[in-house]
């Protein structure tokens, strides 16, 4: 049994919720910050055999530090395969073998689509970000993904600015007509709750409020309808264990779970 | 045959227009050195290529070299945005084929192998194959055996693929550590290959592990020996990337005016030599020394 | 995870009627040890496959486990035919897909990548076109972007690829040293992944030098530790081949009866200990030990 | 200058012959035996710059011994490139930068197209051999080819049992007609004779007659329609250094030498 503590950060949470979303054995990409405190987390407790797959061309690396991004060399210490983007990309997502992306998102719908492109700027015109790189690949292959976004009306919108990454596009049945083999979005992880998808509707329903969020609080930052279930669960918080992995282990500088 | 030339003499094989393959990935194996030469040398036109742009990328968008980019993605990871490349996608100022990256990759394979073109089963169902069909590099199509849908995508053959690397010897064989994202397909496909290496090494090094040579001398154009030609990126097993200088030059990216600013100060007007004075010299570079054990 | 098993237990991962990826090329590399123990396992109904087939492919067609052949062709070099695959081809004893080597290669990179299929320029207006498009595996068509005559060819997924490796860690990760042929894009293309090894390493041996590794470990189904087990091939760095007993095995593959002669003599009703002991023992083995300099 | 000498087998003379054939700086296929020695000597003697090709996935050997064929070691030896058969055959055969291949043939046709797959046995049936393996793809996309066959009437043929090996296929532009991108054969190299090809026929025409073969040898041992010039070159004999190279530094132990 695990003991449950009072005081953790919102970001902590998410790690926490992301590393039990990420299963043993699975191969799995995941993109910089919580998503790589995840996947970490997840191999100290129960995935100790979650392989994590890095596009730069190298697979299962054990980083002793974390660093910037992908193209970070602290990332790569400890791989037991280095080769090319085509090698990762190529031979393992588009094979068909790979079971998990765990991506960011400038913009998800609720249909779990998102935007890696660009978006509106206030003052008009677009404002571009660096691109999708191979999140649409992922998107489009994986058995399944997880998004991570932000939990703002701009960011949870109606309508995407660009559908770089397709989650179920319309609705039912939409990946198989589109032709995408992968499985698509099985979770999406805001700082305000965990969104599931009803399978009859292909659209997010919420999951599970993080502890001290509530319903109006869900529905106020979110830009889709959106009707949260009367009897919804509350996130579980972090075990003492999972909190002491956190800060001892896995973000000892407390980078990215200082605060959100 | 020794296909050691000088920077100089490399850069002019780069001709006004010419679609060139980049070297890097976000912040490592940048082939800063060559792209400092080709804003020095003011050449306009450039298509530029690379599954992830790095900061050769916009350097070369900032100083009005390029008229069209073939990408998935780029940044300086977390130091921030390719500020250049996205102003000018946001204007309008440069021709794009955004894909993903991978459909970079493949469109690089199928020009390696002499393809004139190859499927992929990602893009479907995106926004981002309408403007590639239009574009006249994709179409959308089934298997003529299975009927399973895919999109077909025109092969790249690259002008020239620039490549940093760790290790060439004189001829030019040449050896990368580490993972190399979309180098291997990119130079394969290319009908002129420039190498800068961190080292050249006598030929019985590389015949004493062939199994690590990426490129054979034969398909290489010239090769420039250029110690700390990557820098600020990392190049790994030799030297971190230089976090210092990547956040000056994050800043400076945001506008044009701080951009033209970070050229006069560290790249126009000097050479190699003066631009590793500039950002601190050996008392600088000592410090991003790569530990052995660790890589970086 | 070890994935490491015994020769009898990886053998059971190849079930009658799999499509089986060969390791070897003529006398290089072939997984001897485990073709043994499938003859003795009288597995029935393979198809195999190989850009050049060798002793391992003669071998399994020899003892009948074969009723299809997929390949460019094979021989022992100039120790002879492969007498066993010509006779049951020329008597129409079993099925063959026969194509060009990089044909098959090519149609090993498009499982190995995913795609239903990939273009070739070469087989055009030969012999060889044919009965492919008969068989269902290639059709002619043209370059939708440019006309070019292509061959469209369809993707090989073996139900398993079998490897013989100099090194692997016990988790299965993989290196080759050499030339690799067609084993790259056999094993990447396998549902299944079985591993025939030289020698067991620590993992830290392979994560020092992780750009040498072939195969990952979460590709590999089934490994195992087996010296020698390529015998009388060469195994590269390791040992040369047995020329003595290529000649003897060259001889005896003439005819069926011969053939089946050897099988008795050093294939049935042993192990791999046995053989080995049958074909010299560790006298024989040693005058075979590769000279580190030459790698042979 | 150089002195020529009156004692020399006739596979001497074809390994001279087939070297002069091959340039400087080119990257070429050669098969094993006379072709492969061929190469050696071109490489001690006018091209140095000859770079070696072989199919198993290596570029640019330097043997010191000569071994039995493409899997065997001794041929790998000095290499300064090891990877994989696509890597060779892929991405410089079929990428269009090799330029010639040094092939043998079971049988050879007027048109230089070839068998490499099975021929005729006398008591009926077919005998089927070791198949062409990459030489389709190398007589499809090489820019050139040389062949190299045994001069004999039912090797030289009118009518192949299989044409494995495109040359001209069955004239003028036909080989461009197919789709095939490599220039075909530039020379074939007979144990009697050198053969070119006549452009305006797309035809094997005698090019040079090894010393002390006759027209009507020559007639007599080809298989399809040939004539022969009036005034035809005989080939040139070896060179005393060439034959030094050959027997004392490329095929000392006479292996492939000794005679035809």
């Amino acid at each position: 049994m695990t003991t449950t503590i009072e005081s953790f950060t919102t970001s902590e949470l998410m790690v926490v919720a992301g590393a039990r979303e990420l299963r043993d054995g699975e191969l799995a990409f995941v993109g910089l910050g919580i998503p790589q405190l995840a996947a970490a987390l997840a191999q100290r407790t129960h995935a100790p055999r979650l392989v994590v797959l890095n596009e730069i061309g190298l697979a299962d690396p054990h980083p002793v530090a974390f660093g910037v991004g992908n193209a970070d060399p602290r990332h790569w210490y400890g791989a037991s395969f280095m080769g090319s983007f085509n090698d990762v990309m190529g031979k393992l997502l588009h094979r068909g073998l790979v079971d998990v992306g765990f991506l960011g998102a400038l913009e998800v719908d609720a249909h779990g689509n998102a935007n890696a492109t660009q978006v509106p700027r206030v003052t008009g015109g677009i404002r571009r970000f660096g691109g999708g790189g191979g999140a649409n690949d992922i998107a489009s292959l994986a058995r399944s993904t997880i998004l991570i976004v932000r939990h703002e009306r701009r960011k949870l919108v109606e309508r995407l600015t660009h559908l770089t990454n397709p989650g179920f596009l319309d609705g039912p049945g939409a990946r198989e007509r589109g032709g995408l083999r992968g499985g698509g979005p099985r979770r999406v992880l805001t700082d305000k709750c965990v969104f599931g998808v009803d399978e009859s509707t292909a659209r997010l329903v919420v999951h599970s409020i993080h502890p001290g969020v509530t319903a109006d609080d869900l529905r106020e930052a979110t830009g889709f309808a959106l009707d949260v279930p009367k009897h919804v669960a509350t996130t579980e918080p972090p075990s003492a264990e999972e909190i002491r992995l956190i800060r001892e282990v896995i973000d000892p500088e407390r980078r990215y779970t200082k605060s959100l | 045959m020794s296909r050691l030339t000088s920077l100089s003499d490399a850069a002019r094989l780069i001709n006004d227009g010419d679609h060139v393959a980049l070297s890097g990935f976000s912040i490592a194996r940048n082939a800063m050195a060559l792209a400092h030469e080709l804003v020095r040398r003011d050449v306009r036109g450039l298509t530029i290529s690379a599954c992830i742009l790095g900061l050769e990328a916009d350097l070369l968008v900032g100083a009005g070299c390029v008229g069209r980019v073939i990408y998935g993605g780029g940044s300086l990871d977390r130091f921030g945005q390719l500020g250049r490349v996205n102003e000018a996608v946001e204007r309008g100022r440069i021709e794009v084929e955004y894909m993903s990256s991978l459909a970079v990759t493949f469109r690089y394979l199928a020009g390696s192998l002499g393809l004139p073109y190859i499927p992929i089963r990602s893009l479907l169902a995106s926004d981002l194959v309408a403007p590639l069909v239009a574009a006249g590099v994709a179409r959308e199509d089934r298997d003529p055996f299975g009927g399973e849908q895919v999109v077909l995508l025109r092969a790249l053959e690259p002008d020239a693929a620039i490549l940093h690397a760790q290790v060439a010897d004189a001829d030019g064989n040449t050896r990368v550590l580490g993972p190399r994202w979309d180098n291997d397909e990119a130079v394969a496909a290319a009908k002129r290959v420039i190498v800068l290496a961190e080292e050249v090494v006598e030929p019985i090094e590389i015949r004493r592990s062939p199994e690590l040579t990426l490129v054979p001398a034969f398909r290489v154009t010239a090769l420039v020996h250029v110690p700390f030609g990557a820098h600020p990126t990392a190049v790994y097993r030799r030297y971190d990337y230089d976090a210092e200088h990547l956040a000056l030059y994050a800043d400076a990216t945001r506008s044009q005016r701080t951009f033209d600013e970070y050229l006069a100060r560290y790249v126009r007007g000097t050479d190699h030599a003066g631009y590793l004075a500039a950002i601190g010299g050996a008392a600088k570079l000592a410090t991003l020394t790569a530990d052995p054990g660790l890589g970086y």
